[in-house]
């Protein structure tokens, strides 16, 4: 096992730790840093695949402006999500 | 025994899809969405991948048998950026019902019944 | 001369990208714009109808004049042709009716939106490329959000919300199963992948059409993720209603359709064919059962739209030549009555003020040409004879007899009688209740919905032609050798 | 709680599904077949060294159009959404001074490197989508940095429908000249730059496209960021 391959392991499962915690987080901010992360380590994913086209796409576009897009619609909206859980409202007539 | 990749962009997709499931807040809907996109691309590039190969840009060193498979990386630069357009309009929608109804839960906004 | 046929795509396109200057000249000029380039658009439209429909050759083009496997090609055969007119029909009507319809602003937005929503439905007809065929329901079902929550009212949004996230949903799954496909097959050209169908691995097979079916599932309105449709129908402004019910629901389904025949070489094809007939079956009786009690005759017309799609996913599987071409002849003339009924009902909300089953009573006395264009939608799509629904129907229960399932003919017919109940309400509820003083109706949408009614009737009594090009659009749907010997494959091979 | 489990105990189910089906399409192994003719006829065909680039704009060209248009509904929708009588930023505090200095000095250079991404699509990784969004990014920037600073609505909105307009149009002169929509002309007929492939002035029509996307996706960013930022004046509804 070479280093490289180590990385990958790490990356991926930092990846997967951050998405975690973007998904749970109830401060709606820190759950939007959350989710760039994800972006940018998966960009980082991409590059070892061999798409550089696509890591800086991701990173200019999927990380970086869907983020600054976000943090605007929070801070006209609020910042703080309730607690409670429910199922589905989409699937529902 | 599936590979590292496929496992990452797998749980990515299902952790986004947990979070439109479960959650209440219309902005963590998004973000799950978003991931979901994330991890959507993820595996579309790591179909096109082949070991040990470069990146398919043919200026020095590079041949045609020994680079990557193009077109996958072309569709998710499509698909990024689709994915973007789709959040941007989604955020907005959500400006517009939180400025009506000041909450971002969705059994409180739910109006639309039967 | 066949390739100015890409006029079709790149006529919508450039005259959408030129509405913010025709804004800076005057923002008068915008909804005329608007109808002027849906009529070019139906010009070109019926010129390749007619080009297709005379020399029976499908028109295929070329972008970029690469070979269709290399470059992605668009192929507008004897289908194709017939629901490209429709479309561009049905946008010219709704582009006339927004005139009177559409008071709220930036209406410049909305002819761009308008347009676009066009162009994607007719890509989505038109594309011969699985990757093409995502971007184009993409364009489709993001003008469609923008569209359904352009009233910026509460209910508008919560609609456009509940859209974008079942579409969001369903635009990944359409993804994975693209990225299946191509990871297996290593090509996107629909016309390859039915060459190559036959020697996929079984289960990405199956997990790859199933995972597409759901993705197109939300645009058809198929049951499990349709929740969106009735509240969209009641939120977007009258004209997109329309245009949502007459053709945006019908891409998709041909696309389904389409992408279903293409992998039927593939092993394990009856399972996805099983699956569409039970989804179908439920669409139907959940949207029946639904609209027997509703209160709005907006959101009672887009569940017995729901339930007319779950017919016609039903016809196309049941994986026959004549159940398709029952399918397609049953969205033709859907696609007339659901134009006309939405037509109507949006007029009477835009001059009444809503479309509560209140403001209808006595509608036969104030608006009595609207009124009688809506009884002669809802008496056709009953399925009463000598009104054309009543020869689709038909055609779909010999259909359903001939490939041995009596029960869908049952399904259909069960229909029928639930449809009769809350049509005849509507219409007691219209001629025979409530008074009112005669109202001036508008000349152009009268003469529009007379139209219309007189293409019912027409139907009704001679199916005939209108059954021969049906069948032939039929046959390009079901004949997929004849599809794949029609593009010109280059010889890509392994 | 429990509609926390049973939502898990179904995604499980459908990640397992899921995985059982990617387990017939390997990882890692050469699965090419259109890939393949891509590769070896990119040079003579398109001109372009980036065989992706090359894959975007001529080969798949379409798909690139229908991706320029869905951004353009994004931000059409955006502004008709949030479409108010009167708009006005509302933000209380100016950046501070190194943002308000650094983004005034830095804005040529980011503007510039855009430009160099864009330009440079054929040769090297990026081309007209991030070069657009790294555009966008400097506006972004005076955004945040000054309270009241917003774009030219004027300027901004004609040079967005004309860049569409141009892309379009490209396409339209090959199909008179070439007789495909969205042909070649430069590359094919004219057959300039053949000798210089792998430098800047070669690939046909490549950067002339990709410097129209670049200017049109990074127009609808920053009209995406300022229809966004700005909020409706009080007591005018």
């Amino acid at each position: 096992m070479n280093c490289i391959v180590c990385i990958e392991y790490i990356i991926v499962a930092v990846m997967v730790l951050s998405a975690i915690f973007a998904v749970e987080w109830g401060d709606l901010l820190a759950a939007v840093v959350g989710m760039t992360a994800v972006s940018l380590f998966a960009s980082v994913l991409f590059f070892f695949l061999q798409a550089p086209d696509v890591a800086m796409t991701e990173a200019a576009i999927g990380a970086a402006m869907s983020a600054a897009v976000f943090i605007f619609a929070i801070k006209r909206t609020q910042r703080y999500e309730s607690e409670e859980e429910g199922a589905g409202w989409w699937l529902r007539w | 025994m599936i590979s590292l990749y496929y496992f990452g962009a797998i749980s990515l997709i299902l952790i986004g899809m947990y979070a439109v499931l479960v959650k209440r807040n219309l902005l963590k809907m998004l973000v799950g969405l978003s991931i979901m996109e994330t991890g959507v691309n993820l595996l579309l590039i790591s179909i096109g991948y082949v070991s040990n190969r470069t990146a398919p840009i043919l200026s020095e060193g590079a041949t045609p048998q020994n680079t990557v498979d193009p077109i996958p990386q072309a569709l998710v630069l499509t698909a990024i950026v689709i994915g973007v357009a789709t959040t941007a309009l989604a955020l907005t929608v959500v400006i517009n019902l939180y400025s009506k109804y000041k909450t971002l839960d969705v059994e409180e906004i739910r109006r639309l019944r039967g | 001369m066949s390739q100015y046929a890409s006029l079709l795509i790149a006529l919508p396109l450039i005259s959408a990208f030129f509405v913010p200057i025709i804004k800076r000249i005057s923002r008068d000029a915008i909804m005329p714009y608007l109808s002027l380039i849906t009529l070019i658009q139906t010009g070109v439209a019926a010129w390749a109808f007619k080009e297709v429909y005379t020399t029976g050759k499908p028109i295929i083009i070329m972008a970029g004049g690469f070979k269709p496997p290399v470059g992605i090609n668009l192929y507008i055969g004897h289908f194709a042709a017939l629901f490209i007119l429709i479309v561009a029909l049905a946008s010219f009507i709704m582009a006339v009716f927004s005139r009177k319809a559409i008071s709220i602003e930036p209406k410049d937005k909305y002819a761009m939106l308008f347009l676009l929503l066009m162009l994607g439905a007719t890509g989505m007809i038109a594309t011969g490329d699985i990757f093409n065929l995502f971007v184009f329901m993409e364009i489709t079902s993001i003008s469609a959000y923008a569209l359904t929550g352009y009233n910026k009212t509460g209910e508008a949004s919560e609609a456009s919300m509940k859209y974008i996230i079942l579409g969001g949903i369903g635009s990944s799954f359409f993804l994975i199963g693209v990225a299946l496909l191509y990871g297996s097959l290593g090509t996107l050209n629909l016309a390859q992948i039915a060459q190559l169908a036959g020697n996929m691995n079984a289960t990405v097979a199956q997990a790859a059409l199933a995972l597409i079916i759901f993705g197109l599932a939300v645009e058809a309105e198929i049951f499990p993720l349709n929740a969106w449709a009735p509240d969209a129908y009641q939120g977007a402004p009258h004209p997109i209603t329309a245009m949502f019910s007459a053709f945006v629901v019908k891409a998709a389904l041909y696309a389904m359709a389409r992408i279903l025949y293409i992998t039927s070489s593939a092993s394990s094809w009856s399972n996805v064919l099983r699956l569409l007939i039970v989804l179908g079956t439920l669409t139907v009786i959940v949207g029946e059962m639904s609209a027997l009690r509703q209160k709005n005759v907006k959101r009672m017309l887009a569940y017995s739209s729901i339930a007319q799609v779950g017919l016609i996913a039903v016809g196309f599987a049941l994986g026959t030549q004549a159940g398709v071409n029952a399918s397609v002849f049953h969205m033709f003339n859907h696609a007339i009555v659901k134009a006309l009924l939405f037509l109507a009902a949006g007029y009477v909300a835009v001059e009444l003020g809503g479309t509560e089953l209140e403001k209808f009573e006595g509608l036969g006395r104030k608006m009595p040409l609207t009124a009688f264009s809506i009884t002669v939608g809802a008496v056709s799509i009953i399925g009463i004879p000598l009104f054309n629904v009543f020869w689709s129907k038909l055609r779909l229960i010999l259909a359903a007899l001939s490939a041995n399932y009596a029960w869908i003919a049952a399904l259909v017919l069960g229909a029928s009688v639930v449809e009769a109940v809350y049509y005849i309400r509507l219409i007691h509820l219209m001629w025979f209740k409530g008074e009112g003083e005669k109202m001036e109706e508008n000349f152009v949408l009268g003469g529009i919905m007379v139209l219309l009614v007189a293409a019912i009737i027409i139907i009704g009594v001679y199916p005939g032609p209108v059954w021969n090009i049906v069948q032939k659009a039929g046959s390009d749907l079901f004949n997929v050798a004849n599809y794949v010997k029609n593009v010109p494959l280059l010889g890509v091979s392994p | 709680m429990v509609k926390r489990i049973l939502a898990i105990i179904m995604l499980l189910i459908v990640g397992f599904w899921m995985a059982n089906a990617l387990s017939g399409v390997p990882f890692g192994e050469d699965k090419m077949l259109v890939g393949k003719y891509y590769l070896e006829n990119v040079k003579e065909q398109t001109g372009a060294v980036n065989a992706v680039t090359a894959v975007v704009v001529n080969y798949r060209g379409f798909d690139t159009l229908g991706e320029v248009t869905v951004l353009f509904i994004a931000s059409t929708g955006v502004g008709a959404l949030l479409w108010r009588k009167k708009k006005e930023r509302t933000a209380k505090s100016e950046g501070s001074v190194v943002l308000r200095t650094g983004s005034r000095i830095l804005l040529p250079f980011i503007m510039l490197f855009g430009a160099y991404i864009f330009i440079h699509g054929h040769l090297t990784p990026g081309g007209g989508f991030p070069g657009g969004a790294t555009i966008a990014t400097a506006f972004l920037m005076l955004y945040l940095a000054f309270k009241d600073y917003e774009i030219e609505h004027k300027v901004f909105e004609p040079i967005e429908g004309l860049a569409g307009v141009g892309y379009v149009t490209v396409g339209l002169i090959g199909l008179a000249i070439g007789s495909y929509f969205l042909f070649d002309w430069i590359w094919q007929t004219w057959g300039w730059g053949h000798e210089n492939i792998g430098r800047l002035l070669s690939a046909g029509f490549i950067p002339i496209i990709y410097t129209l996307i670049g200017i049109k996706v990074g127009t609808e960013l920053t009209g995406i960021v300022d229809n966004m930022v700005r909020e409706e004046v009080k007591g005018n509804d």
